[in-house]
């Protein structure tokens, strides 16, 4: 050790001698970097601020409005918006905004787990199919399979079937969530497979991967280091697309009568509910379906942000 | 046949240790196809190829795109299963070893690669790049690790202030330092340079060739230098390995192939490259080779060579020439070189 | 044919009749049949077949009511009149016999749209078809206690019971057991009678329509019969009528009330701000028919514990009771606490009326429960605590004899159970009953699958919510639902319609009597005493006489009232338009 | 080519009988029961004796391979003796019936296609039509504003759910206006000139509101794809050729950039599926998806294994045409 | 100082040459104080600094320069192919034909481009499009230059593939370029370029992707044209080997500046500028074999900044305090020849009288 050392220093005399190193320019972390960039996308940045104040209002707002989701008021049914109650009332009295922020818990609650399920399935079998190629016919057939089947009947058979029994397990409340957000991510994760694992066969071709090899870095560590961290990017643009999706699917689900029981407030739900109304009272469905849209419309520019911020043509190395 | 003769090949020449011996190594990619996916054919990426590699030295490994430097590389390191032959390493045939056993050879042999913006993750610190594989190998303490990661990094040029940042924020003759410096963590004995100086300008490349002498000369270093500048390889190696659509045309001692070429595709080869003066440029006679190099899924019978060799005859259609030893410790193959 | 319209027989299920239903505007006499023009029937539930006794729902049975008819039918009013029969058989005009042992029906001399004659055999084939077993038939309980049909002569046709049979009404009677004919369907009885999609697309029939194209769950399209009894007075108006399917009540309250596309939409499910809201418009009328429908919820009289396993909700001979609801006054309480008027303002508006009776129609109508009609909490909370059910723990929950007053309360999804359900669980909370809510696909909750444990029948909650009603006018079938022997339990794979396990042999006593007594007063009191039974016995809180809901174009003419107790097209060949 | 299409053809049909298991195995543990449509008034005894007669008491397996028979002979062999006339065999095939109508599936379900394919095809071709111009005007002219303007509205196209932009359209069309029914006529047949116009109207709402959903996401695609290629070399050496602009765009840019595209549109037919779902329910369109929707509430499983499964098949097929017409725009991709 | 002779050797043959080339003065292109710049979200890039030269008809003019130097962005900028944003073009002016390419309409640019100066680039993989087929891409430009009927262009076509030396043409024209080697595609580049026989065909390394022995016959290919047709080649390259042979006169680019402009035999004999002599003294020579190998330190330069003194500066042996403050234009220093520096290296100190 020590000789190489005192090489070293030979050596380093000789090689700065006629080589030298200029200087690097100001030290800038990667994450650093995409932050810089995504910064400078006003639609991404927009829509930043527009989700954060929509999930504080979900999540902070129903502590500060006065009226309970769940209080009926017959007598002051079918209300316009008033001083008393923003945008008005229900069939049966209910404050609707009250029901408006509860229910964007819910259905930013879904799009965000169910998205994270999504890609979390998606990541995992991409990387599979791509790194090990006698898994990669199996998993791309039942990727290939996932698509073909027409999931809409199975979803409501996945619905009726265990509705129940996780609503016995967790309570009424979680167990439909869990149910649809298994489901949304269940029937969402096949395009950021075939995504990630493109990225993957890529990646693996670069010559990092095969320096990781050479030196003996054993499998699940080339995954965990070197194959993982680099699909990221795409992954993080799928995810953002996802949360999206997630939640028009939930509304889409209320929609055709699977989602949410009626008794439970999501944006999708209030949505359905409020479409007869539409004549009468047009703001009981303008406001979850703009919240809806807002969310989505936001997530998605966060996304096209992230994909400019991340693409590295972009970027000065 | 041609690995017997090969055998003592070494000591007839120089009589230097031998650290790599390849014999007769083969590496055929599938081609798949038709209704059942069956392999309808393969690309012979390399198609028998034998030299050694004496300790201490570099062998130059020179070719066009596509003849099969690069996969030899990989099959030597073993990062490619080789469809045949062997692949001696100090007296271990690689080819027979796998799993841990393989693992632990692997620091004794290492890799720096062409393109110095693909070969680094980045994702992953200066530090983290050339800690990887002291941390695999459990090499190092973590402290000592550290301190090994300064002393790599000042070994090859760069400074232990930047162990911290990321390969985008250097140049590419940096980065292709903080490569070498990943290879030469475990203290190997052979490195494999896959091109390195090949993306770089030209105002660069002399520097990384140079950090490359200079840490063989200081470390004891064994070279396979893979590259298709041959003035480069002229300078950096002590002999030189022309290869062709998967095959060794001809090996020799650095001076003797520069200067008197035996085999005609290194005549053409060397007489292709422009030489950076204008006087001898005006005065040289160029062999201009007709057409391209033929694709190796589907070799010509024969010579590899005989579809553009100006001087080929009927002879190279049907015979493929012998792998034959000239005097002085040249070897070519070819029916017509003495 | 001979002029039935004189006729005026007494049936059991009301009081003597005269046939009023076509005494109002007759078509102007020179407008001859079939010259109206087309007539839109939306029907958002989409018929799938035109064969009622293979899809028995009441989206096929309207489909085909107005293609075939049977022997007698009922008007909105609950009286049985002659259709294809030249008069009802009474004991007075000799066609049931003294003994109500048979009965036999006299055909009008009516042919069919093929210009065949209508006989007696077709009536027997009839009952064959339907009586096969292989055949599927949905109607069958309808000809239950039939030893045999018989063809007399060609016009007459006699029907044999097993025994005294007081209300003999049933088979042949209603669009529910139209006649089919037997040279089309001879092919098809029995295990080919799937296979026969022409004959159950398209049957031949005695209506005022025949079937031009039918589409299955879309579109049934009819042309006017050119061999119709009525042709000679103007009838029908119409040259042809559509029945579309598709969207939903919503929709189709907005095409018929607001837009003037359609003359009719059928089961207006709409929330009631938003009917009176596109009735407004001017262009069409709601109209309810009332018959014997309540929404009621079925208090469960056994142990619905999941502990209990195989147990659950199993009767066992009395020895597996409810903690808490086989206490009369506790279901009562639960009863008072309800404000029903709130519940049809909410859900309901014209299409429902506060009740408290199991039996809502008249002549059996029963007053003696109608305390239940106005809430009284305070009441609830006074009975409760009388009972010794209070909160002992501080919880807001009571307690009775150390089980907490805490239910679950389920129903089929639908958003004016939900909404009710939502607001009954106020109440109940209110007055210390915790209450979860659970609402379950309604083709799970009704579909009786054995191997689900989902079923309204399995009953695994302790309250359930849901709508049913008699299926003629007559209660006797209805009220026998309620018999010890109707109780589902595993060994009848849980079929039964003694849903709540309403168990008192002084019910089933009474109720044999119903099935021998003859005479009309003393049926309605026992019906009355029955429905009282059960109300009292707390097992059953009936709370809305739900009406059917439709609505028509104010350009057609001489529908009259909405019938619910028989096809809301009885009288289609009536109709008629008015423009302008 | 057509080798790779059979092989495709060949390589889907274990995917298909996987996907037929998968679906049967599903309805098979689904809890519905044709019988919950009928009344109330149906006693239970009446219901069994249905479920004996429909055959819902067999052994799941042995009716999987039942309906498997009838799909893959009886139904193939009878649709060619009624296009063809000819009399196979002795005619007597047991069809797929359904349990609600007690009539062929498959027969309900051609009945059902045209207006379907009307309604999913107008919106299809629409949307293509809108977005490949929008998307490629929005990358050419990258951040200007029709650019965001684009992005804006197709954003708001995409996650706005059909079931609220239709009957927004029906309120304003139909109910204000007055100028389209809101719903669908599937008697209708076009025979004349007015016949015609009424058949246009009829289409134009659920029409509208389809491919302005599938334009929307498609639009965005198109541009990015467009974007990527207009950076490539190819497009520099095209300008210095001294090409107009307009023709470095139709002629060289826009096919590449299609190339991609093909294999969205493939891949957004089961969302298109779905979005037909809503849409036919909102405009009472008596499609395939309010069929599928009506079979799955009245548990009628014969029609919805059928339904879906041939749902499946139209996947799968149109995922290869998607990867034919991939070879045919990028000649780099050959299929042996 | 021994190279001296071999250089007034070399230009004896040239004159003695029959070469098109080497004719005195007479311009067809003329680019001064050419500045483009891109704005990007780094910062700007300061790609092209006031660069200026002129190509003689019929001249062979060599560019060579190391990666980033400008080399590209130049050529380009002349014929406004940069992307613009990020890029723009901010001062000078190109003079073909009495016309300011810079300054001219779009559409009056477009007839020049193809028709009158031809473009090949780098790398011939992706440089072709390839949806298209190899004879569509040629007839292209025929069509919108010289509006030639179909058949005639076919013709033209097939009789330019032949020109480039592929064999097969008739076939070679349904190809698509993906069916070609390297070598092909960089030959199928040249006839695009060639098809209407342009003025100025410039070549923006038209070899670098492809290996020697292609390289050879790509070489050999454009001096038979250029002797055939007599059209003035800008060769940009940073290859020094491969200008040698090939050039009349060559530009030294470095950091978007020209820093040296010599005829090819005085550059290689007598460098002036110090990136010159550094580049060419990193070549490994053969008779300094196991030596070290000439280096020049450090980095090429940033162009974040715009250069307010020698670029090379940092990096240079001779540098002193005049080259950190001030930027040294390029100015004659033989008729023949430009330098841009303030160190003289004929004398060892700098240069006076500027
Ligand atoms: N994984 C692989 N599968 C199939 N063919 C391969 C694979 N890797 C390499 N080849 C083929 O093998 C041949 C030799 O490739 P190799 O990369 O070794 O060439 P090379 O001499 O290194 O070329 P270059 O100078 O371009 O790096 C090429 O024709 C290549 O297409
Ligand atoms: N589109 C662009 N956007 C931003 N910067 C650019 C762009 N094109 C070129 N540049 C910058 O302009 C500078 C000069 O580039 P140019 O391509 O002319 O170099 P070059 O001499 O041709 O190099 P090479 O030998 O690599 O082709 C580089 O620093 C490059 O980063
Ligand atoms: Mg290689
Ligand atoms: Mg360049």
């Amino acid at each position: 050790m020590a000789d190489t050392h005192e090489r070293a220093e030979e050596i380093t005399q000789e090689t700065l001698g006629d080589g030298g190193i200029a200087e690097v320019g100001e030290h800038r972390s990667l994450w650093g970097d995409v932050w810089r960039q995504f910064r400078r996308h006003k639609g991404a940045m927009a829509g930043l601020v527009v989700v954060t104040i929509i999930v504080l209002g979900a999540f902070v707002g129903p502590i500060f409005y006065p009226h309970d989701p769940f209080d009926i008021d017959v007598p002051n049914a079918n209300q316009g918006p008033t001083l008393e109650h923003l945008m008005g009332t229900d069939t049966i009295g209910r404050d609707i905004m009250a029901r408006v922020l509860v229910g964007g818990r819910i259905s930013l609650a879904v799009g965000f787990t169910a998205a994270l399920l999504g890609i979390f399935i998606g990541t995992g079998v991409g990387i599979l199919a791509g790194f090990f190629r006698r898994l990669d016919a199996l998993l791309m057939r039942l990727t290939d399979l996932f698509l073909a089947l027409p999931v809409l009947p199975l979803l409501l058979v996945i619905i009726l079937l265990f509705r129940d029994s996780l609503r016995e397990r967790f309570g009424p409340e979680l167990g439909i969530f869990l149910l649809v957000v298994f489901i949304i991510g269940i029937t969402s994760w096949m395009q950021t497979a075939r995504i990630v694992r493109g990225e993957v066969l890529a990646i693996k071709r670069q010559e990092f991967v095969l320096a990781a090899q050479s030196i003996g870095t054993r499998r699940r560590n080339i995954i965990m280091r070197h194959i993982f961290p680099n699909v990221l990017s795409p992954v993080m643009v799928s995810a953002a697309l996802g949360v999206g999706i997630a939640i028009i699917t939930e509304s889409f689900l209320s929609f055709i009568g699977l989602g949410f029981p009626s008794d439970f407030p999501t944006w999708g739900r209030l949505l359905f509910d409020a479409v007869p109304f539409l004549e009468i009272a047009p703001m009981r469905v303008i406001w979850p379906g703009a919240l809806i849209s807002l969310t989505v419309i936001s997530v998605n520019f966060i996304g096209d942000g992230l994909r400019d911020a991340l693409d590295p043509r972009l970027r000065s190395g | 046949m041609v690995s017997e003769r090969m055998e003592d090949q070494p000591a007839a020449s120089t009589g230097a240790e031998v650290l790599v011996g390849v014999r007769d190594l083969k590496k055929h990619f599938p081609i798949t196809g038709g209704l059942l996916k069956r392999q309808v054919g393969a690309v012979k990426a390399v198609d028998g190829v034998s030299f050694d590699i004496y300790r201490g030295h570099t062998l130059g490994l020179v070719g066009e795109s596509g003849s099969g430097k690069s996969t030899i590389g990989r099959v030597i390191l073993q990062l490619d299963h080789a469809t045949e032959g062997s692949v001696v390493f100090d007296n271990v045939d690689l080819t027979q070893t796998t799993g841990e056993k393989l693992r632990k050879i692997r620091p004794r042999m290492q890799m720096v690669f062409q393109d110095p913006h693909a070969s680094l993750n980045p994702r992953m610190t200066v530090s983290s790049i050339v800690g990887e594989p002291l941390k695999e190998h459990r090499a190092a303490k973590r402290a000592e690790k550290l301190d090994r990661i300064d002393e790599l990094l000042s070994l090859v040029g760069l400074e232990p202030s930047h162990a911290n940042r990321y390969p985008h924020e250097f140049s590419g003759g940096q980065r292709q330092r903080i490569g070498i410096a990943r290879a030469i963590a475990l203290n190997p004995e052979f490195i494999i340079c896959d091109e390195p100086i090949a993306a770089l300008d030209v105002s660069i490349q002399s520097q990384i060739v140079n950090l490359l002498e200079n840490l063989q000369h200081h470390l004891g270093l064994t070279y396979l230098f893979i590259s298709h500048d041959l003035s480069m390889v002229r300078h950096i190696a002590d002999r030189v390995a022309v290869l062709y659509l998967g095959k060794v045309m001809e090996l020799a001692d650095v001076d003797s192939i520069y200067t008197d070429p035996k085999h005609p595709y290194t005549q053409a080869l060397l007489s292709a490259v422009p030489v950076p003066d204008p006087e001898v440029e005006s005065s040289r006679k160029r062999i201009i080779l007709e057409g391209d190099i033929p694709s190796p899924a589907d070799p010509p019978p024969g010579c590899p060579f005989n579809t553009r060799c100006p001087i080929a005859q009927q002879r190279c259609v049907d015979e493929v020439p012998e792998w034959r030893e000239l005097s002085g410790g040249r070897w070519v193959a070819c029916h017509f070189a003495e | 044919g001979d002029d039935t319209s004189e006729t005026t027989p007494t049936t059991s299920g009301g009081t003597a009749t005269t046939q009023g239903t076509t005494a109002t505007t007759q078509p102007d006499v020179g407008s001859a049949a079939g010259s109206g023009g087309n007539i839109t029937l939306l029907q958002w539930q989409a018929p799938t077949a035109v064969n009622p006794y293979l899809s028995g729902g009441t989206k096929e049975l309207l489909a085909s009511s107005i293609v075939i008819e049977p022997l007698g039918e009922f008007t909105p009013a609950g009286e049985l009149v002659p259709k294809l029969a030249a008069e009802i058989p009474t004991i007075e005009n000799g066609g049931l016999a003294a003994d109500q042992t048979s009965i036999t029906w006299t055909l009008k001399d009516t042919v069919w749209s093929d210009g065949t004659p209508l006989t007696a055999d077709d009536v027997v084939f009839t009952y064959e078809y339907c009586t096969t077993e292989a055949t599927g038939c949905t109607q069958s309980s309808l000809f239950a206690g039939i030893t045999s049909v018989e063809a007399v002569d060609p016009l007459n046709v006699k029907i044999t019971f097993e025994g005294p049979t007081p209300y003999p009404y049933n088979a042949f009677v209603s669009y529910q057991a139209p006649v089919i004919q037997k040279a089309q369907f001879e092919q098809c009885i029995g295990a080919a009678a799937a296979g026969c999609t022409d004959a159950n697309f398209g049957p031949i029939g005695t209506g005022p329509y025949v079937v031009r194209e039918f589409r299955t769950n879309d579109t049934a399209l009819y042309d006017f019969n050119p061999n119709y009894r009525g042709n000679a007075d103007g009838q029908p108006f119409f040259g042809e009528v559509l029945i579309k399917g598709g969207g939903d009540a919503d929709a189709s309250a907005r095409s018929v009330l607001q837009l003037g596309e359609a003359d009719y939409g059928w089961n207006l499910q709409v929330d009631p701000t938003v009917l009176d809201n596109l009735e407004a418009t001017g262009i069409g009328t709601v109209f309810a028919g009332f018959a014997s429908n309540v929404e009621r919820l079925m208090i469960n009289q056994t142990n619905p514990d999941p502990a209990l396993g195989d147990l659950r909700s199993v009767y066992g001979d009395g020895n597996n009771p409810h903690p808490f609801l086989t206490n009369p006054n506790i279901v009562k309480a639960l009863s008072m606490a309800i404000d029903r008027q709130t519940l049809v303002d909410v859900g309901y508006k014209s299409g429902g009326t506060p009740t408290c009776n199991v039996w809502p129609a008249p002549p059996a109508q029963s007053t003696n429960n109608d305390d239940c009609l106005v809430q009284d909490i305070e009441g609830a909370k006074a009975l409760l605590d009388a009972e010794g059910a209070v909160d002992t723990d501080g919880d807001g929950v009571r307690e009775y004899n150390g089980a907490r007053l805490s239910v679950l309360y389920q129903t089929s999804t639908n958003a004016v159970r939900q909404s009710n359900q939502d607001l009954i669980k106020a109440w109940w909370e209110e007055i210390g009953v915790e209450t979860e809510l659970r609402n379950i696909d309604a083709s799970v909750f009704f579909g009786g699958d054995p191997a689900s444990p989902d079923t309204y029948q399995k009953f695994y909650a302790d309250i359930e919510m849901y709508t049913n009603g008699s299926g003629s006018v007559d209660p006797q079938a209805y009220m026998g639902n309620w018999v010890q022997a109707e109780m589902p339990t595993p060994a009848n794979n849980f079929g039964g319609q003694n849903i709540q396990r309403f168990a008192s042999d002084e019910y089933d006593a009474l109720f044999s009597e119903l099935t021998t007594e003859s005479d009309l007063a003393k049926r309605a009191e026992l019906t009355i005493q029955l429905n009282d039974m059960l109300v009292q016995s707390g097992s059953m809180v009936p709370m809305i006489w739900r009406a059917s809901v439709s609505a028509y174009s104010n350009e057609i003419q001489n529908q009259g009232d909405l019938n619910a107790w028989d096809s809301e097209y009885w009288n289609i060949h009536e109709w008629t338009r008015v423009v302008g | 080519m057509g080798r790779y299409a059979i092989r495709r053809m060949l390589g889907a049909i274990p995917t298909l009988i996987v996907i037929s298991l998968v679906i049967f195995t599903i309805l098979e543990l689904a809890p519905g029961d044709p019988t919950g449509t009928l009344p109330l008034t149906v006693p239970p005894e009446v219901r069994e004796n249905i479920r004996e007669t429909l055959g819902l008491n067999d052994p799941f397996f042995l009716s999987w391979l039942k309906w498997m028979r009838q799909m893959f002979i009886s139904e193939p062999l009878n649709a060619i003796e009624s296009v063809t006339g000819l009399q196979i065999g002795d005619g007597e095939r047991l069809r797929i019936i359904s349990w609600a109508s007690r009539g062929p599936a498959v027969d309900t379900i051609v009945e059902r296609l045209p207006q379907t394919l009307w309604v999913l095809g107008l919106g299809f071709i629409f949307g293509i039509i809108i977005a490949i111009p929008v998307g490629v005007v929005s990358a050419y002219k990258q951040y200007s504003i029709f650019d965001n303007a684009g992005t804006v509205i197709s954003m708001i196209g995409y996650s706005v759910p059909v079931f609220f932009t239709g009957p927004l359209a029906i309120i304003v069309f139909s109910v204000w206006l007055g100028w389209f029914p809101s719903f669908y006529d599937t008697t209708h047949t076009v025979s004349d000139w007015s016949s015609l116009v009424f058949q246009m109207k009829q289409l134009a709402m659920p029409v509208a509101v389809l491919s302005l959903f599938n334009a929307a996401a498609l639009s965005r695609f198109t541009r990015s794809s467009m974007l990527d290629n207009l950076n490539e070399d190819y497009v520099r050496t095209a300008r210095s050729k001294g090409l107009t602009e307009n023709r470095v765009v139709m002629r060289h840019v826009l096919r590449n950039s299609l190339i991609p595209v093909t294999t969205l549109i493939a891949l957004q037919v089961p969302g298109i599926f779905a979005g037909a779902i809503v849409t036919e329910q909102i405009f009472r369109i008596n499609g395939l998806g309010q069929l599928l929707i009506s079979a799955i509430n009245g548990a009628d499983y014969p029609m919805v294994q059928t339904l879906t499964f041939i749902f499946a098949v139209l996947i799968v097929l149109f995922n290869l045409v998607a990867d034919l017409i991939y070879g045919i725009l990028d000649p780099r991709i050959r299929y042996e | 100082m021994a190279d001296r002779r071999g250089s007034s050797e070399w230009l004896r043959r040239q004159d003695r040459s029959t070469q098109p080339a080497r004719v005195a003065a007479d311009p067809v292109l003329e680019v001064a104080g050419l500045t483009t710049r891109f704005d990007t979200l780094d910062g700007m890039v300061h790609a092209v600094n006031q660069v200026s030269f002129t190509v003689n008809k019929g001249e062979f003019l060599g560019v060579v320069g190391e990666s980033g130097s400008g080399k590209s962005v130049t050529m380009m900028s002349i014929l406004r192919l940069i992307p613009m944003p990020p890029g723009e073009i901010v001062a000078g002016e190109a003079i073909y034909d009495d016309r300011d390419l810079l300054k001219i309409e779009i559409d009056e640019l477009r007839h020049i481009r193809g028709a009158k100066i031809g473009f090949i680039f780098q790398d011939p993989m992706t440089s072709l499009n390839p949806v298209l087929t190899v004879g569509f891409q040629i007839e292209e430009s025929l069509k919108i230059h010289q509006q030639l009927p179909t058949e005639d262009r076919q013709a033209r076509a097939l009789e330019l593939l032949e020109l480039v030396g592929i064999p097969s043409p008739e076939q070679r024209l349904k190809s698509y370029p993906h069916e070609l080697s390297g070598g092909m595609r960089q030959r199928v580049m040249i006839a695009v370029a060639l098809a209407c026989s342009p003025q100025i065909l410039i070549a923006d390394e038209p070899t670098t992707a492809l290996d020697v022995t292609i390289q050879a016959q790509i070489i050999e290919l454009v001096k038979d044209l250029r002797e055939k047709f007599g059209t003035a080649v800008i060769w940009i390259t940073h290859d020094l080997g491969v200008v040698a042979g090939l050039a009349d006169r060559v530009v030294v680019m470095y950091g978007g500046q020209i820093v040296e402009e010599a005829l090819v035999g005085e550059l290689y004999a007598s460098p002036q500028h110090p990136y010159t002599s550094g580049l060419l003294g990193s070549l490994p020579r053969l008779d300094q074999r196991g030596t070290e190998l000439v280096t020049i330190k450090g980095q090429p330069p940033s162009l974040y900044q715009f250069p307010d003194s020698c670029s090379f500066a940092p990096r240079c042996p001779y540098a002193f305090e005049r080259c950190h403050a001030e930027r040294p234009p390029l100015l004659p220093i033989s008729p023949t020849r430009k330098a841009a520096c303030w160190w003289d290296v004929e004398t060892g100190s700098p240069r006076d009288g500027v």
